[in-house]
């Protein structure tokens, strides 16, 4: 990876993520936080590049927190292990589902997905025996490889395990959008009837696209859970999935870089009003979202992207 | 820049008995074609003669009512498109058909992908894509253009974009449809000069739409002349010109 | 919209202001983090609490504190959602920004919150949840309750129940669909068919917690016509119930029965029907025959209506059960001093008999606190604005309350008809 | 058995005439604008604070005839301002945009929406049910309806969808909206001012919304995120429905309220997930929604 100001900008963020919580320890939960929200972002931006929206996505999300509760209640407990599960669990309810949505494209991918994820709301609703139902399911304090750390350790390991994870799954992505696939995810937005006459099927390039957000979604998922200890049906609400879809819009399609700086301010952003003002953050969200739909459509990504010769030389 | 055909080489392509209508349309009835190894065919007629419609009989755009299409002695007809491209059939649009977000080398690079391994996480980048896809870039004379967005290139490059896209693939069979449309007089023979060589070299074996006649009397070593679904007159531009009902429904 | 965990860091960041003032302050204040719910549906239970744990805060601080330590109370809204109390807790937790909880009005947050606090080695008191989940199912080291659990609440209406009317054959259920309505149903139940084999269920209902529309539930209840109609919505839901139902007459044919309705009596007022059977999660209410001429019984009620412009409800109660628990055990156990608080506070809770305004409860070894049961029947009063209580009965606690080391499930299995004979009802 | 049809067919026509009243107003901007405009929750909610509130301030607990005329008047006065403003102030910037970023916009609105009223009503919920007693119950096989649910309501809904269908099939701006509804490229290049239909359109939407808000308070319970919950709803009927189209509007709501009422009767545990249970298996088969067209495939 050439170190481009793209680059920078990412090990800039790293060296954050990393120092940050060592100064101040309450910006820890704050910043995890971040992260857990980052990565469903970064599975929607990945759609993003297909000109894809998922109003349903908070749906991947609470598969892989409720894997880890799951698994807790059957004596899995090793963190590594429940990133494993939480990352299949999504990828293939994320296959099971794309096989149908693959199908379809625009209103109608974003609404099916809303539907599949407010039947998955109300089925860990009613599915008491074995998700609690809206008590939702706690979360014990995790082993790693077999140890059981101290209550303060575990939080600190599992702070930098997410990021650690973080990074992995942003170069990943940026790997990905280097490959065929990934290239190719573009031509679903620009032009499908192409890609089908160079015979691939653009369905199989979008499901791989959706598999691929919805294992995001889904660790995404299963950091929240240990960063709560607590999970509930409210993660799968469709609200949710718009939050995602806003910090995606917020960092700007364009950069996954950008994307999780975009997590970040949104997190950051929310504590500083809220802690100003009572039950104004969304009507203050609201209106800085409006801006940046207005006048900077690219999102936080305008600030640092080099575009490609648009003009003929 | 015309060859005279090779009676001798083996047959590539062979429609036979191909039917197919819309509506109260005939786009095709009974229709019977070879297409010989390397060489390159030009299919003329007037508007709505159905010469496009054989384009897309061939590439599975289409689904024809009666008769089979066979491609390498292999049968065709109920194959999608996809499966059919990659048995070795690529084609240009009439209007191009390009990744507008992607620039001309970004594109041909991915074609050259799909034709090889495409399913991989290794970059689409590696130096043996990319070689080809310069290669191609250079045969087709779009060096100026390489890193420029499809969406912002002249409309007759588009055509060449298009058409080096499908190249991307190797095809041993490709399908134009109408290079020189929409293209000012002047650019026409300039494209037609930059593909003509390209397909010789390659030895690709070309079906070519085309209505302009000054370009199929200079480029085709072949040529049928199609109206109301049929195949009025075959064989070189000379001859086929000495047919009264050609000259009056094809070309009049 | 809820904001799940993400919001829990505001607490971090609002908190530093807030500790801010109590530090100054020249004995170490005692930072004690109480939750409950401050908005939505659930406020109409959680604001009353919070009303009469300030007004009792207010008195300890007026009086020089505890050992001399003022009290100082951390709100966390349950509102926002399981997810987020937890976080936030462990936010201050983290930050040691809190030093006791009174936590959880909702089981949800109970289930939720122990087994994180007692991860913290944190004392604290569950205040008014009543799931029997918390010690049945967990062994807490830290963690007691002053409020009482749900099987005397429903044993001991079923007991109610059954006296005031023998003839009862139907029952059916509409509660909330969590832990505490699925677990009161589920002891109501089988107490009211343990004590009269004959009786049908017909009906199981759980809608949604904050359903805003029970139209079509209604109709169904309406259909089936059960003598009894069991529930315990509570807080908004219970006043949108009651109101859709009474408008629809449901209970011309059909006995409301509430383990939990004193609580909506005066949020509803006259739209409360009339001889419906309630009980108020424990033996404290405000016309309580046993504390109905204690002065500091009066004094609390007073200052409560003056503040609050309500009664106290049984939410209130139970906060006000906490808080003097907390008071009592600390000035029995602690010496006052920040490092032998934790010891201090276990060694004052346990074996804590509580007998004040409040009523009397005592904790078991297993840190749970009982206590009797009152219930009556609701009537119209000249005097006040809501249907009041006739045939006031405390049904003693150890009829109607699983003996320590048995489970709710096996001591279900050992009610027999022949309780009944053991309970007079007020006539 | 024959008792349970019968009522949940009443329960199920009574709340299908809130849902279609709930869904008509995003079905007809979507139809028009191609926008799936996600404050329309935002609206049902206002509708339903400002008449249960100012039904109380105005009129009070006992209620009067003046409550209906205050549910009409709320829905008038909050669609005619909202809508004007929302559509002049977002939407009119939005047009050129991307589909993503109009949705998003919209979504926006609502988040102002939802904090708006949480900073001018309260946190508390609100029941104000006076219109509903006013009207009484019926007794239908020894059940009592509120005569609200039971033939207000379905009244109502009904002289919705005529005066809709008299407004599109006779008028001349009906006739003009239709047109852009079948096709918006060719509607402009007709010359038909698309700006002007779209102001219209957008505040004859928001009108709708407040009336489903105003005239759904008497019988609910309003609290903080009724917005969030009645407009997933509303998606999924107008989705099954097919983009656009009232028509298939009405019998989804129709369907999807029988199916509610009727899950209450026998599978009472799986309530909630029926109407997106019944979206997701018409989307599979139909992928375009019951009457809805191919064009409408892409963004």
């Amino acid at each position: 990876m050439k170190l481009n100001s793209e680059t920078f900008v990412l090990l800039l963020v790293i060296a954050v993520l990393a120092l940050v919580p060592l100064a101040d320890i309450s910006l820890r939960a704050i910043l995890l936080l971040a992260i857990s929200l980052a990565f469903p972002a970064l599975g929607l931006g990945l759609l993003l590049r297909s000109g894809q929206v998922s109003f349903g996505h908070a749906l991947y999300y609470a598969v892989g927190a409720y894997t880890v509760a799951v698994a807790q209640k059957l004596h899995v407990t090793d963190v590594f292990l429940t990133l494993a599960l939480a990352l299949a669990a999504s990828m293939v309810l994320g296959l099971i589902l794309g096989a149908i949505l693959s199908r379809y494209r625009g209103i109608f991918y974003g609404m099916l997905n809303l539907a599949f994820s407010m039947v998955g709301f109300t089925l860990l609703l009613k599915l008491y025996d074995i998700t609690g139902g809206s008590d939702g399911m706690g979360i014990l304090r995790p082993t790693f490889l077999g140890h059981k750390f101290s209550n303060p350790q575990t939080a600190w390991a599992i702070y930098y395990l997410a990021v650690a994870v973080l990074v992995a799954g942003i170069l990943f992505l940026e790997q990905y959008m280097r490959s065929a696939p990934g290239s190719a995810l573009g031509a679903i937005r620009t032009n499908e009837t192409r890609l089908e006459y160079l015979g691939r099927s653009a369905r199989q390039v979008f499901l791989a696209g959706h598999v691929i957000s919805a294992g995001f979604a889904g660790v995404g998922g299963m950091i929240i859970a240990y960063s709560t200890s607590h999970v509930t049906p409210e993660l799968a609400y469709w609200t949710l999935s718009a939050e995602f879809l806003i910090v995606a819009i917020f960092g700007g399609a364009g950069s996954f870089t950008a994307i999780t700086i975009g997590a970040l301010a949104f997190v950051l952003l929310r504590n500083l009003i809220s802690s100003y003002v009572v039950d104004a953050w969304q009507l203050i969200l609201g209106i800085i979202l409006l801006g940046i739909i207005m006048y900077m459509p690219d999102g936080l990504w305008t600030l640092f992207r080099k575009k490609p010769d648009a003009k003929a030389p | 820049m015309t060859h005279t055909p090779d009676t001798t080489a083996p047959i590539l392509l062979e429609a036979s008995h191909i039917s197919v209508r819309f509506g109260g349309v005939t786009a095709a009835d009974d229709i019977n074609l070879q297409v010989r190894q390397s060489e390159v065919l030009g299919v003329i007629g007037s508007n709505g003669s159905g010469k496009s419609t054989f384009l897309n009989l061939c590439t599975g755009y289409i689904r024809a009512a009666a008769g089979e299409i066979r491609f390498q002695g292999r049968p065709i007809t109920h194959l999608s498109p996809r499966e059919i491209t990659r048995l070795g059939i690529a084609r240009a649009f009439q209007h191009p058909q390009l990744f507008l977000d992607k620039t001309v080398l970004q594109s041909i690079v991915l074609g050259v992908a799909c034709r090889n391994r495409f399913w991989s996480l290794g970059t689409v980048f590696q130096p043996g894509y990319r070689a080809k896809a310069d290669a191609i870039v250079r045969t087709f004379g779009l060096g100026d253009y390489a890193d420029t967005l499809n969406s912002a290139l002249p409309e007759g490059v588009k055509k060449l974009s298009d058409i080096a896209i499908a190249m991307a693939l190797e095809p041993s069979l490709l399908l134009l449809d109408e290079p020189t449309s929409s293209v000012s007089s002047a650019n026409k023979f300039i494209i037609m000069d930059t593909l003509m060589p390209i397909l010789r070299n390659s030895g690709v074996t070309t079906i070519i739409v085309e209505h302009d006649m000054e370009i199929v009397e200079r480029y085709m070593d072949r040529v049928v002349a199609w109206d109301s679904g049929q195949i009025i007159a075959e064989g070189s531009f000379s001859d086929i010109m000495r047919n009264e009902d050609v000259r009056q429904r094809v070309t009049g | 919209m809820t904001h799940f965990a993400l919001k829990a860091a505001v607490a971090a960041l609002a908190l530093p202001l807030t500790l801010g003032l109590g530090s100054a302050q020249a004995n170490e204040p005692l930072r004690v983090g109480v939750t409950t719910f401050l908005s939505g549906p659930g406020a109409v239970f959680g604001v009353p609490a919070k009303d009469a744990a300030d007004l009792l805060v207010a008195e300890i601080n007026a009086k020089g504190g505890i050992k001399g330590a003022p009290v100082e109370l951390i709100y966390l809204d349950e509102a926002k959602g399981i997810d987020d109390v937890v976080a936030q807790y462990k936010q201050l937790a983290t930050a040691g920004k809190v030093d006791l909880m009174i936590a959880g009005l909702s089981s949800s947050t109970c289930l939720a919150l122990a087994p994180v606090i007692e991860d913290f080695e944190m004392p604290a008191i569950l205040w008014d949840c009543g799931t029997h989940r918390i010690f049945e199912e967990n062994d807490f080291d830290y963690i007691y309750r002053t409020g009482d659990l749900t099987p005397p609440n429903n044993v001991s209406i079923a007991l109610y129940t059954l006296k005031h009317n023998p003839e009862i054959k139907t029952i059916a259920g509409i509660n909330p669909d969590y832990a505490f309505g699925r677990d009161n149903w589920e002891s109501f139940r089988t107490a009211m068919q343990a004590l009269d084999p004959d009786i049908k269920v017909v009906a199981e209902l759980f809608p949604k917690l904050g359903a805003s529309d029970y139209s079509s539930e209604i109709s169904r209840l309406s259909a089936l016509r059960p003598d009894v109609v069991f529930t315990t919505l509570w807080g908004g839901d219970m006043n949108t119930f009651i109101k859709q139902a009474s408008s629809r007459s449901l209970f011309n044919n059909s006995t409301l029965v509430s383990s939990n309705g004193e609580s909506a009596l005066q949020e509803l007022g006259d739209a409360f029907p009339e001889g419906a059977i309630i009980g108020a999660r424990g033996d404290s209410w405000f016309l309580g025959p046993r504390t109905a001429h204690n002065p500091e019984h009066t004094k609390f009620v007073e200052d409560f209506k003056a503040k609050t412009g309500h009664y106290p409800i049984f939410p209130a109660y139970h906060m006000a059960q906490s808080v003097t628990a907390l008071q009592q055990a600390l000035e029995k156990g602690w010496d006052g001093t920040p490092e032998n608080l934790t010891k201090g506070f276990l060694a004052g809770m346990d074996g804590l008999a509580l007998d004040n305004f409040t009523g009397q409860l005592t904790i078991r070894p297993d840190h749970q606190a009982i206590e009797d049961q009152i219930i009556g029947v609701t009537v119209k009063s000249p005097d006040y604005s809501f249907p009041i209580l006739k045939q006031m009965t405390y049904i003693p606690a150890e009829l109607i309350t699983p003996p320590v080391g048995t489970t709710t499930a096996e001591w279900a299995k050992t009610l027999s008809p022949k309780l009944l004979d053991q309970v007079t009802i007020a006539q | 058995m024959n008792q349970i049809v019968l009522l949940s067919l009443l329960d199920g026509v009574a709340m299908s005439s809130v849902l279609f009243l709930l869904a008509v107003g995003l079905s007809l901007i979507f139809g028009v604008m191609r926008i799936l405009n996600i404050a329309h929750g935002g609206f049902y909610a206002i509708g339903a604070y400002g008449a249960s509130l100012l039904g109380q301030y105005l009129i009070g607990a006992s209620g009067s005839w003046l409550n209906f005329i205050v549910l009409l008047l709320v829905a008038v006065v909050a669609g005619i301002v909202l809508g004007f403003a929302v559509e002049k102030l977002v939407l009119a910037k939005m047009y050129d945009k991307e589909h993503v970023l109009q949705i998003l916009s919209t979504f926006a609105v609502f988040m102002i929406l939802e904090d708006g009223q949480k900073l001018l009503f309260g946190v508390r919920p609100y029941f104000y049910d006076a219109p509903l007693v006013l009207l009484g119950t019926i007794d239908v096989a020894g059940i009592f309806y509120t005569r609200y649910q039971l033939v207000f309501l379905p009244i109502v809904a009904l002289l919705v969808l005529a005066s809709l269908m008299i407004f599109f099939r006779r008028t001349q701006t009906g006739k003009i909206i239709e047109a852009v509804i079948e096709d918006t490229e060719i509607s402009s290049t007709l010359g038909i001012n698309t700006k002007k239909i779209y102001t219209y359109t957008f505040i004859l939407g928001t009108f709708l919304a407040c009336l489903a808000g105003a005239l759904a308070s008497p019988s609910t319970s309003i609290v903080p995120g009724i917005g969030a919950e009645v407009i997933v709803l509303s998606f999924a009927i107008v989705a099954t429905a097919g983009l656009g189209n009232f028509f298939g509007t009405a019998l989804t709501s129709l369907i999807i309220g029988l199916a509610y009422s009727i899950s209450v009767y026998t599978y009472s545990e799986f309530t909630n997930v029926i109407p997106y249970l019944v979206m997701a298996l018409i989307l599979i088969v139909k992928p375009y929604g019951l009457f809805g067209k191919k064009e409408l495939a892409r963004l």
